[in-house]
């Protein structure tokens, strides 16, 4: 492998057995597990910097604030982004899809607009869409998914050509089927028909390098877990002239110019969009995290895991698994699917030996039902595992197999 | 250990599950999900006078949920609307608690009782006895 | 003091020095401090079941979801809740309130209802409803406040008679002046006169009783980071049979029942209000602080820092500053202005003798302005304080006073 | 030490601020506020043919912003409007930056340069000098 296999001694969840069995863990897409050194930096803020934020009358508000806006340039260099103003904090990927669909569209989203959403997105960034579709007579229009499971650029022409296309939401990465959707080039097709552009980087943060800036999309939406960082924070991009148009999303604290009961007035982005008490133990950790990645390199990941899926598929292929997908361009995540056996039964075979593996719909129920599949298991690979890893699952397939042939 | 999990009648009924398909007019239905791994279940009645007539499923999942639905349209058949109630509760119990499944209630059911010991799968026994009562609540 | 000095060694932050001198933290009002336990906790989330919940395919999964779901039933069980799905976890006690506003706002609230909310109000609890009312063309009318610092209930009567008030929003305890209000007899009042009851218990948590079953409101807002727990996470309580009316408030994962293009279905509460991947290393975190508060008491802690304010309120005085508010249930919170000495800078000289106490609106600009005051210095008590750690205020009062006098 | 911040000429500013009060018809004003403290000010200028003819501000905050307030009314007044974004530009390097302050331009703002060392403060040094350009920036 390209990564030394002493990466893996930092991460200290990955030093215990499971079921009597060490545990091999293959879900990173759905939260990777944390170095120490991220662990330690939100342990770290709590016993030497536990202060709100933006208040620094005194000592502690100075740390803890300069830890949360050093978070703040941080993930905009990281990103690629032109101004750390255009970094706002949010809980989750999901809050930030949510924040932008409900911001945006009261903006701009009229009666009959059409939203543009590829068949393969995550739930997280369907639904923020009908919700606000429904709340402003919009329409979501699936883009559809090859059998391959890309994208289909044609049809997604023509849909563009068709409507009056308000926004495109596509995600950078596959979560599902670890498709690496050519963003670029369909945020500059949704572009040229006058369309904004909502890009799901969930699963891109810590897997392909964006440069936020020479991308001609309006949002980038970010989990921190999903990247060796903390649970409770995430983070959404917007391009400041966006985000300076667009109304606050939550009330509260923080967000505020000045408030009466006659004219309640906001802050200028990000702070306009982060209301109530902001959460600088999860930005400090998020930092850390932002560093390890940068310190691996995101392309030396990148190659990492594409060596192991690459292994990983033809052992899987070998043991009589259909994976399910051929896209052009993949991440470290492979869906597949194995005869007579349900995703969900072997799921507790792989338990069994101490693997952990999703089966599902992956929160992507029209993916599922456009590929006419139930469900799937999914292995998905980070920077500690190993194509070692896979043995296990060779085993826990042999041995379900067993049962179910 | 996992043999205890999938016994053969597990397996039988799962890879040949009784009572699947439709119902076209039934007097009672209502839909399982299980929001996680997207497993669902449809059930179907026609219940006359208090009784379970006919009862059919269709759907996907796992030969967990699968079994448990075949077993389960032949462990209420022809039984009262009542006593199908006080089934699902033994098994319900059988599957959840920890003191000896009652054998007499149970027959073939109590095969399921496996998934004590694999929490998450608990759902996937279930999912067909929760549509169940779901439809008989409501009405076609 | 009724505690035990030695709970302050239980909270390592508080065992540096700040600018040459030992930290006096005054300001857990803001944010409290944490003790270890809870610092662990977190740690120990990541270190042994760093999973997402509800997907307990596997071995950490299950440990994930059993660590949430154990914290939603130890949560009900502190505030007596009589279910545990009248529990959502939120980010923050300003996001519940914000939910609240939202999906309650949508199935309720129509053109030109009246929604009361208090003079003293933290903007968290005027701001989201301010924007639901400008949402629905609903008004928000202030309930005015004594000089005493208390909710005028005879002019919250009249208000109730006179308009069609839908909903009444006030605070717990008051983060500015420690005001304790009769959230019970409030809460009585508003029912009968037809209205529902957003209580805002930001800072009740962790300060008062409560059992929100024999109270007859509707919501109950709370945060985790005032509360000797982790920041990033809080919850909304709510009615069993007012949540299950709501619409959902963010759309995505986790949420939803089914998703498909044509017709997307929602989960029962409290999945429906819960979008995207959960928190459950902060939740177990927030769960170790409410064993920790259970452990001490709450009795005890009101009790503590009963004595305390009570001796600081004397000691001030004495040093010439003059208390704001004379509420006759107070928690342990002092708001004061000293005479010709601005509150900011006065900060300047506690942060220099290693105090950390907070100055200025305390996120209540309306009820400085109903004051006449630009703003206070406020100490906020919590466990670990003793009268000791007050006599370094006086000691920072008598060297401004040096310089402005 | 906290002498160095509040020196004599800063707590006489502040005590009896020069130019506060209000303007009845402004050419340009803007209000700054800080959100985190509730500090507000309000500037207004009268401006003719680019020349700074009148200034004066009004509003509540610390020590700190208001002898700021006051000393730049004192220092912008009968200066052009270039020249008077020129002395904020200076005087925020010199509250800002650590290098030596240009006493020339600056003269008693120079007074103000212990903010440096309490970096919370810097804003409230600051905030009217914002508000002054935001008001030269649009009209009345
Ligand atoms: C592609 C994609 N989008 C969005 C999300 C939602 O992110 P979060 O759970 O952090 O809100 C996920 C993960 O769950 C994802 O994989
Ligand atoms: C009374 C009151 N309500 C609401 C809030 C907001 O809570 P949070 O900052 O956790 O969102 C606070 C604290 O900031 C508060 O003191």
């Amino acid at each position: 492998m390209s990564l030394p296999s002493s990466i893996r001694c930092q991460f200290p969840a990955l030093q215990q057995e499971v079921n009597g069995r060490p545990l091999v863990y293959l879900d990173s897409a759905a939260t990777s597990q944390k170095p120490q050194r991220v662990i330690d930096a939100v342990s770290n803020f709590y016993e030497t910097s536990c202060a709100n934020v933006n208040r620094g009358a005194y000592e502690l508000g100075r740390r803890s604030t300069n830890l949360y806006e050093g978070a703040r340039t941080l993930l905009q260099e990281f990103i690629g982004a032109e101004h750390s103003e255009e970094i706002i904090f949010t809980k989750g990927c999901t809050e930030a899809i949510n924040l932008a669909a409900n911001s945006w569209s009261a903006e701009y989203l009229e009666y009959e607009d059409v939203i543009l959403v590829s068949e393969m997105e995550h739930h997280a960034n369907i639904v923020p869409w009908q919700m606000a579709a429904e709340r402003h007579g919009a329409r979501v229009i699936p883009i559809p998914v090859t059998f391959d499971c890309e994208i289909d650029l044609d049809q997604f022409e023509s849909l563009l050509r068709e409507e009056p296309v308000k926004m495109v939401a596509v995600k950078h990465i596959c979560n599902a089927t670890g498709t690496i959707n050519p963003i670029e080039q369909i945020a500059t097709m949704a572009k040229e028909a006058g369309s904004a552009v909502m890009i799901d980087g969930a699963q891109g943060l810590a897997h392909q390098r964006v440069s936020v800036k020479d991308l001609p999309i309006d949002f980038y939406a970010m989990a921190s877990h999903k990247a060796y960082g903390p649970m409770g924070i995430g983070a959404l991009y917007g391009k400041r002239e966006v985000l300076r148009e667009l109304p606050p999303y939550q009330g509260g604290g923080d967000m505020i110019r000045a408030v009466s009961f006659e004219d309640t007035t906001y802050r200028k982005p990000p702070g306009r969009f982060e209301a109530g008490t902001q959460n600088p133990a999860d930005a400090a950790g998020f930092a850390e995290a932002l560093r390890f990645i940068s310190e691996v390199g995101v392309e030396a990941l990148h190659q990492h895991e594409t060596e192991i899926r690459i292994a990983a598929e033809k052992m899987l292929q070998d043991a009589g698994a259909d994976i399910v997908g051929s896209p052009k361009e993949k991440a470290g995540i492979i869906s597949f699917v194995l005869p007579r056996i349900h995703p969900h039964d072997f799921s507790t075979f792989s338990d069994q030996l101490g693997a952990a593996i999703r089966t599902g719909h992956h929160c992507c129920m029209p993916l599922m039902s456009s590929l006419g599949l139930p469900g799937t298991a999914r292995v998905s690979l980070a920077a500690y595992n190993s194509i070692e890893d896979l043995n296990v699952l060779i085993e826990a397939i042999e041995s379900a197999r067993r049962i179910f042939a | 250990m996992l043999q205890e999990l999938y016994q053969e009648v597990i397996l039988d009924h799962s890879k040949s599950p009784r009572n699947s398909g439709v119902i076209d007019e039934p007097s009672h239905q209502a839909e399982g999900f299980n929001p996680f791994c997207g497993d669902q279940v449809k059930v179907m009645l026609i219940v006359d006078e208090g009784l379970i007539q006919e009862i059919r499923f269709s759907g996907q999942g796992c030969a967990i949920s699968q079994a448990s639905a075949s077993m389960m349209t032949q462990a209420v058949k022809g039984h009262t609307v009542a006593e199908a109630r006080d089934i699902f509760k033994t098994f319900h119990k059988a599957v959840t608690e920890d003191d000896e499944p009652d054998i007499d209630v149970l027959n073939e059911l109590a095969s399921l009782c496996g998934v004590k010991a694999y929490p998450s799968r608990i759902k996937c026994a279930t999912l067909a006895w929760h549509a169940m009562e779901e439809a008989l609540e409501n009405h076609a």
